[in-house]
């Protein structure tokens, strides 16, 4: 069978599910065009969105690391997320637990006491195996670049997006901490531009790629997160770029959702067109427009990819 | 081993020390109990054996008892060993038929109960009668010296070394992979704390090692291989075609003008451009044209030649080869210099992306007379005057984490240098400085630096930069002000890297064949960190200059001339002489296994596969014993501490 | 205002929990400042993030109360990417986050959510806010 | 009291020299503990152990330089590799690897010396004697 698809672990996280369907349903076409099903995890809970930095606040482990487990239990070594906390908390939580044993021995003892309850049978599982941090954890672009191959995605194409001028933006979560959790150089990285270049974008350099947008301060200090977020922005324009292409549900929510506030606090800023890269990745793939979910960003991306602008303009 | 199936008369000395032993160990009890001990023939104990009065008493001793060997029971043989082998000297005695027991350092000193402390003295000068009983009569290996010495590297410390060495009188090899000798000092424009020249003073060294008669330079070679040992050993160095002849080249020029090739000037840091074929620069030594050959379109008449076409002299010549040179030396000097380590390594500080942030060595060749823009400040993307520079101390240094844990040491100084000539050259611009620590730790350096800060307003930022990046012609750098607790962002003109000095790029090559340590950075390891800093451990190789670390022009020339005054130490000598307790093979039990082979740390040691025993270099073998310890048949023995030796010992320990 | 330093007790124990909470060794800090030169909200702090490692290293959990510079660390790790000691200094804000308010007041909490907002808020921002800035 | 005999080979440039420094430092140390004097720790051959052991040594110590200050480059690294692939051969011959003690002692570490002895003769006195007649190697040579 030629159309035979590969499974594929898909851990989407909570904030696809509901805020940000445009970044769940653009990967999802991506990779079923690309040859993949893709199967999630059975009671699939948040991962905890924050890497607990408390040596002593073990407890944080244990979501992730029952996300984990229970891909291994469905006979898994791998899956793959495109949300950026997402990825960092389930790649650390790996580390901490291959590398130390205390950590391992009590998350372990906290998953001990799970026990899973059967709805319709009413059947009780309380034997789980222990999970040694084995699952391998890959964020979209790397299963793109290792496994996938450009090669592939390039005989693939079916839309020129070479007129697109685009910045690749990083954020934190994919590049740091440095080390082992890093896609990339946290300095120097390339995956993202490699990838834009492979589906054909005009690829610009932009010093603030690797910048944070504020993060979770949009909550605790608006006006901090706002500057940040501006700042790069303003950089992405400076270097000539036509639009923003990032991973990150968070990113997205405070480079796009929030431009409203950024007019506010800055005058000048014009607005920038945002999109996550799978949604680029699926254009590119051909992709009708509906699945892009283009209507829900703030900043009108329409113009950017070529379409007549059907919503109203709102900078 | 005894003296010809004889029995040796043993003597023994037991020392009160006044009362520092014998207040503890019962002197004349060791002595008595010993009178009865297997060989002794003679036993008695003395106040002071190292006095004058108790070496006469052994000296006497010796004669009228006609001893063969004796022992002193005394303090650490580290303090007298070699007094009383002086004494054995005068007596005719071979040195090594005495041994010291120590029953001070290691016995009434660190011992209370006086019993006990006897009875261990016992068991000490009993194993070293053991010891002693077996020892051979040995005389130091005698080696002849080559009085002809190779320096590796002609930068200011490898020029230094081979001037002060070829004035002792001896003959010297200057070694240089370039074309021209020089090295980094001819590109430097000033030198700190003093501003003068370098080129004024670097040429008429450089003039001066080219006219002694004592030294021969040998540019664009590189070494290939070394074998020997010190005092004597075969260098082969390879001669890279250079496809002109250096005796007919005049200098002129006519090829440089028809050549096509452009490519990067290495002397301007590539700031500038040269031709295939090139002259380093002006004041270049040998002065002669090299070709370059991997930058020429190809030297076959019908691809190009035209520089052979026009040269006047006829000095061009495509058919020269690599040759290989034999040189035979007794002492090498390693003084291959250092690299910058490289901006790309950098990502956050832009890693080499954008024109107007550049390296240390580069600013000096802007800064410099002779420089691309001969000496005027202009910056590298529009030639434009930069009115505000920016210098960040410390890039790549200091950073254990991410590059190099060491102090590059002279980056402070030259950065102060940098912002001061910067300032003389254009008056209206802004001079900043971003630092962790000034360190100013030499001759009239602190002064140095008051005066970038007082009289050149020099603006000095304590705080390391984070990020640098370029928006529109001006470069952005973020740093901060740990003095006020502020975060910093500049807009500038042109940023300076002060970026660390590392090891020579591609040398590990060339020290695996001379077999030279390094430190986990890679600098050249010396013999002792405090004691002998200008030696390597492996004996004959000298260390000059920035190969062995970082540091100014005045202290390579130090060391390059300390190196220089160690390797006529050496040539001094009519024979070197080397400790003879080395570990032979006995040939006889060899079975050519050569598992002592890899074990030797100094090469000593090779397996003949014709005779399948192995072979020793006597002057190479230090003496270590870990052969002997790996021998699995007992045919590598050290002399004077063989296994029997050693068992002969362990029992008189444990069981006397 | 000056700082009465001591090396007590007292002191020595609050630096060794900021150790042990963080996992790392803030002595090995020797004040570059290049975390405080990279850190995106330097901008809006009362003490840069080198001035926390710095009391910290004088044993001093009084001065660090109250500082807004603590809740202004966006875990974003630039600090960590460029350290030349490799400090993780999130972990280190993190660790004495904890032992300035062990009594656990939210410093974030669920009432601070503009009402306006709590709609468009993505999922991950309210979890990772309050991880970091309540109890 | 039991008295252990405890047989130290010391290497010349740093714990022999180091031992000299307890001395004239005046430290205080038990008795029990003969030093012999070799090149380098690396000049210890396995076989030299077990003749201690077979001659009535209740302990074997061993002193070298600090890795990376061996005066022959390596030698330490050897003697260290030697003692770790020999420990359990000595388990095999029925003699506790606890009797076997390698240590990197400097020639300024003089206090480091005696509490190594001292430490060495405290675990052999509570190991107990060495019953020679027990062990593998018990015939005359």
């Amino acid at each position: 069978m030629e159309n035979k698809k590969v499974k594929l672990h898909y851990y989407p996280g909570c904030t696809l599910k509901e805020k940000t369907t445009n970044l769940d349903d653009s990967t999802r076409k991506s990779m079923e065009i690309l040859g993949y099903e893709l199967i999630e995890p059975e009671n699939w809970t948040c991962c905890g969105a924050e890497f607990p930095l408390n040596e002593e606040k073990i407890i944080g482990l244990a979501a992730p690391a029952r996300i984990l487990r229970q891909v291994k239990i469905e006979g898994e070594d791998k899956v793959f997320t495109v949300c950026s906390f997402c990825f960092n908390v389930l790649k650390r939580t790996n580390e901490a637990l291959l590398t130390d044993p205390l950590k391992y021995k009590r998350v372990n003892a906290y998953l001990k006491d799970d026990i899973k309850i059967n709805h319709e049978t009413k059947d009780k599982t309380t034997e789980f195996p222990e999970y040694e941090g084995d699952v391998k954890v890959y964020h979209l672009l790397e299963f793109i670049r290792d496994e996938i191959g450009y090669d592939k995605i390039r005989s693939m194409l079916k839309r020129d997006l070479s007129n697109i001028k685009i910045v690749p933006y990083y954020g934190c979560r994919l590049l740091r901490p440095k080390g082992n959790m890093s896609i990339d150089e946290p300095d120097d990285p390339t995956i993202f531009e490699e990838f834009l270049e492979n589906i054909g974008c005009t690829v610009l350099d932009f010093p603030f790629k690797q910048e944070c947008c504020g993060s979770y301060l949009s909550v605790s200090m608006p006006e901090a997160a706002t500057e940040a977020s501006y700042n790069i922005l303003r950089s992405a324009k400076l270097n000539g770029a036509d639009a923003v292409a990032l991973s990150c549900p968070l990113c997205y929510y405070n480079l796009d959702r929030r431009q409203n506030r950024i007019k506010e606090q800055f005058l000048e800023f014009m607005g920038m067109p945002v999109l996550f890269f799978t949604q680029l990745l699926a254009w590119a793939l051909g992709v009708e427009e509906k699945i892009l979910g283009l209507d829900q960003h703030f900043c009108s991306p329409y113009s950017v990819l070529g379409i007549d602008d059907k919503s109203e303009v709102k900078i | 081993m005894s003296n010809n199936g004889k029995k040796k008369r043993i003597g023994l000395f037991v020392c009160h020390c006044g009362v520092n032993i014998a207040s503890v160990v019962d002197v004349e009890r060791v002595a008595k109990e010993m009178e009865n001990y297997p060989d002794i023939t003679f036993s008695t104990n003395y106040v002071y054996m190292c006095s004058d009065p108790g070496q006469q008493l052994i000296l006497d001793t010796i004669k009228e008892q006609k001893l063969d060997a004796f022992i002193v029971a005394a303090c650490s043989p580290t303090l007298h060993e070699k007094t009383f082998q002086d004494v054995a000297k005068l007596a005719g005695l071979n040195p090594y038929q005495v041994e010291i027991a120590n029953i001070r350092e290691q016995g009434s000193w660190v011992h209370t109960d006086k019993e006990k402390a006897t009875q261990k003295a016992i068991k000490v000068v009993k194993s070293m009668v053991e010891k002693v009983r077996a020892n051979e009569s040995l005389d130091p290996i005698k080696i002849d010296v080559n009085r002809r010495a190779m320096v590796i590297g002609a930068g200011i410390s490898g020029i230094q070394a081979a001037i002060d060495i070829a004035d002792h009188g001896y003959e010297v090899l200057l070694v240089e992979k370039d074309p021209s000798i020089g090295g980094h000092m001819i590109q430097l424009s000033e030198t700190f704390p003093t501003l003068d020249c370098s080129q004024c003073i670097m040429t008429p060294k450089m003039v001066e090692a080219s006219r002694h008669p004592k030294i021969k330079i040998m540019t664009y070679h590189e070494v290939e291989s070394i074998s020997g040992f010190v005092g004597n050993f075969n260098v082969r160095i390879k001669k890279k075609p250079r496809y002109v002849d250096e005796d007919l080249c005049t200098m002129c020029g006519d090829c440089e003008e028809v050549c096509p090739q452009v490519v990067q000037d290495e002397f301007n840091m590539g700031l500038s451009y040269r031709k295939a074929i090139y002259l380093p620069f002006p004041q270049a030594i040998p002065g002669t044209y090299t070709l370059d050959i991997d930058s020429c379109l190809g030297m076959w008449p019908v691809r190009c030649g035209r520089c052979k076409e026009v040269c006047e002299p006829n000095a061009i010549d495509y058919d020269q080869k690599e040759e290989i040179i034999e040189e035979q030396v007794g002492a090498i000097v390693v003084s291959t210099g250092y690299d910058l380590y490289t901006m790309k390594a950098l990502g956050e500080y832009g890693g080499e992306k954008y024109d107007d942030v550049v390296n240390g060595l580069e600013f000096e060749r802007i800064l410099s007379a002779s420089g691309p823009t001969g000496g005027e400040v202009l910056r590298p993307s529009d030639g434009k005057v930069p009115k505000h520079v920016v210098f960040i101390q410390c890039c790549g240094s200091r950073d254990p984490e991410n590059h190099n844990p060491y102090c590059s040491r002279i980056c402070c100084m030259y950065t102060a240098k940098h912002a001061m000539l910067y300032k003389h050259r254009v008056p209206d611009g802004n001079a900043t400085v971003f630092y962790i620590d000034v360190r100013t730790g030499g001759k009239r350096f602190e002064e140095f630096y008051q005066r970038a800060v007082e009289e050149d307003d020099v603006l000095y930022i304590r705080g390391k930069v984070s990020k640098i990046f370029q928006e529109g012609d001006k470069i952005i750098i973020w740093g901060s002000d740990t003095l006020t607790g502020k975060k910093i962002e500049v807009e500038a003109d042109m940023v300076v890297l002060a970026m660390a000095m590392v090891k020579s790029e591609n040398i590990e090559d060339l020290l695996k064949k001379l077999k030279i340590n390094t430190d986990e950075s890679g600098w050249l390891a010396e013999a002792h960190p405090k004691l002998r800093p200008v030696e390597s451990l492996n004996a004959g190789f000298y260390l000059a200059g920035c190969a062995h670390g970082p540091k100014d022009i005045p202290d390579t020339v130090a060391q390059a001339s300390a190196a220089a005054a160690k390797i006529g130490d050496l040539f001094a000598q009519e024979k070197l002489l080397h400790e003879p307790t080395i570990v032979p093979v006995n040939e006889e039990l060899c079975s050519g296994c050569g598992i002592c082979v890899p074990v030797c740390p100094y090469g000593a040691r090779t397996l003949d596969m014709e005779e399948k025993v192995v072979k020793v270099n006597e002057v190479l073998c230090e003496g270590c014993g870990a052969c002997a310890a790996a021998c699995p048949s007992g045919a590598a023995q050290q002399r004077n501490q063989t296994d029997d030796q050693i068992f002969s010992m362990v029992k008189a320990i444990l069981k006397g | 205002m000056r700082i009465k330093l001591k090396r007590g007790k007292k002191e020595n124990d609050f630096i060794e929990r900021v150790n042990e909470l963080s996992g790392e060794n803030v002595y090995s800090c020797y004040q570059c400042g290049r975390c405080s030169a990279g850190c995106p909200f330097a901008f809006e702090m009362d003490i840069l993030p080198n001035q926390m490692i710095r009391l910290v290293q004088l044993g001093q959990q009084e001065e660090l109360i109250g500082t807004k510079a603590l809740f202004l660390c966006a875990s974003c790790f630039t600090c960590q990417s460029r350290c030349p000691k490799g400090i993780n200094i999130a972990n280190v804000a993190e660790a004495v986050r904890s032992l300035i308010d062990p009594k656990g007041e939210d410093h974030c909490g669920p009432n601070e959510i503009p009402v306006d907002l709590a709609d468009e808020l993505p999922q991950q921002v309210l979890v990772s806010v309050y991880r970091k800035f309540s109890k | 009291m039991f008295e252990p005999k405890i047989m130290c080979f010391l290497c010349k440039w740093c714990t022999y020299a180091g031992a000299d420094l307890a001395g004239t430092s005046r430290m205080k140390y038990d008795p029990n503990a003969i030093n012999m004097r070799v090149m380098c720790s690396s000049r210890i051959d396995p076989q030299h152990i077990l003749y201690a052991f077979k001659q009535g040594a209740d302990g074997v110590f061993i002193g070298g330089c600090h890795p990376g200050d061996c005066h022959y480059v390596e030698g330490n690294y050897k003697t260290l590799r030697r003692i770790i692939l020999f420990k359990p051969m000595l388990e095999k011959f029925g003699i506790n690897p606890k009797r076997l003690k390698l240590e990197w002692i400097s020639a300024a570490e003089g206090k480091k010396f005696v509490n190594s002895m001292n430490e060495f003769t405290e675990r052999i006195r509570s190991l107990g004697p060495l019953m020679i007649k027990d062990i593998a190697l018990n015939e005359e040579e």
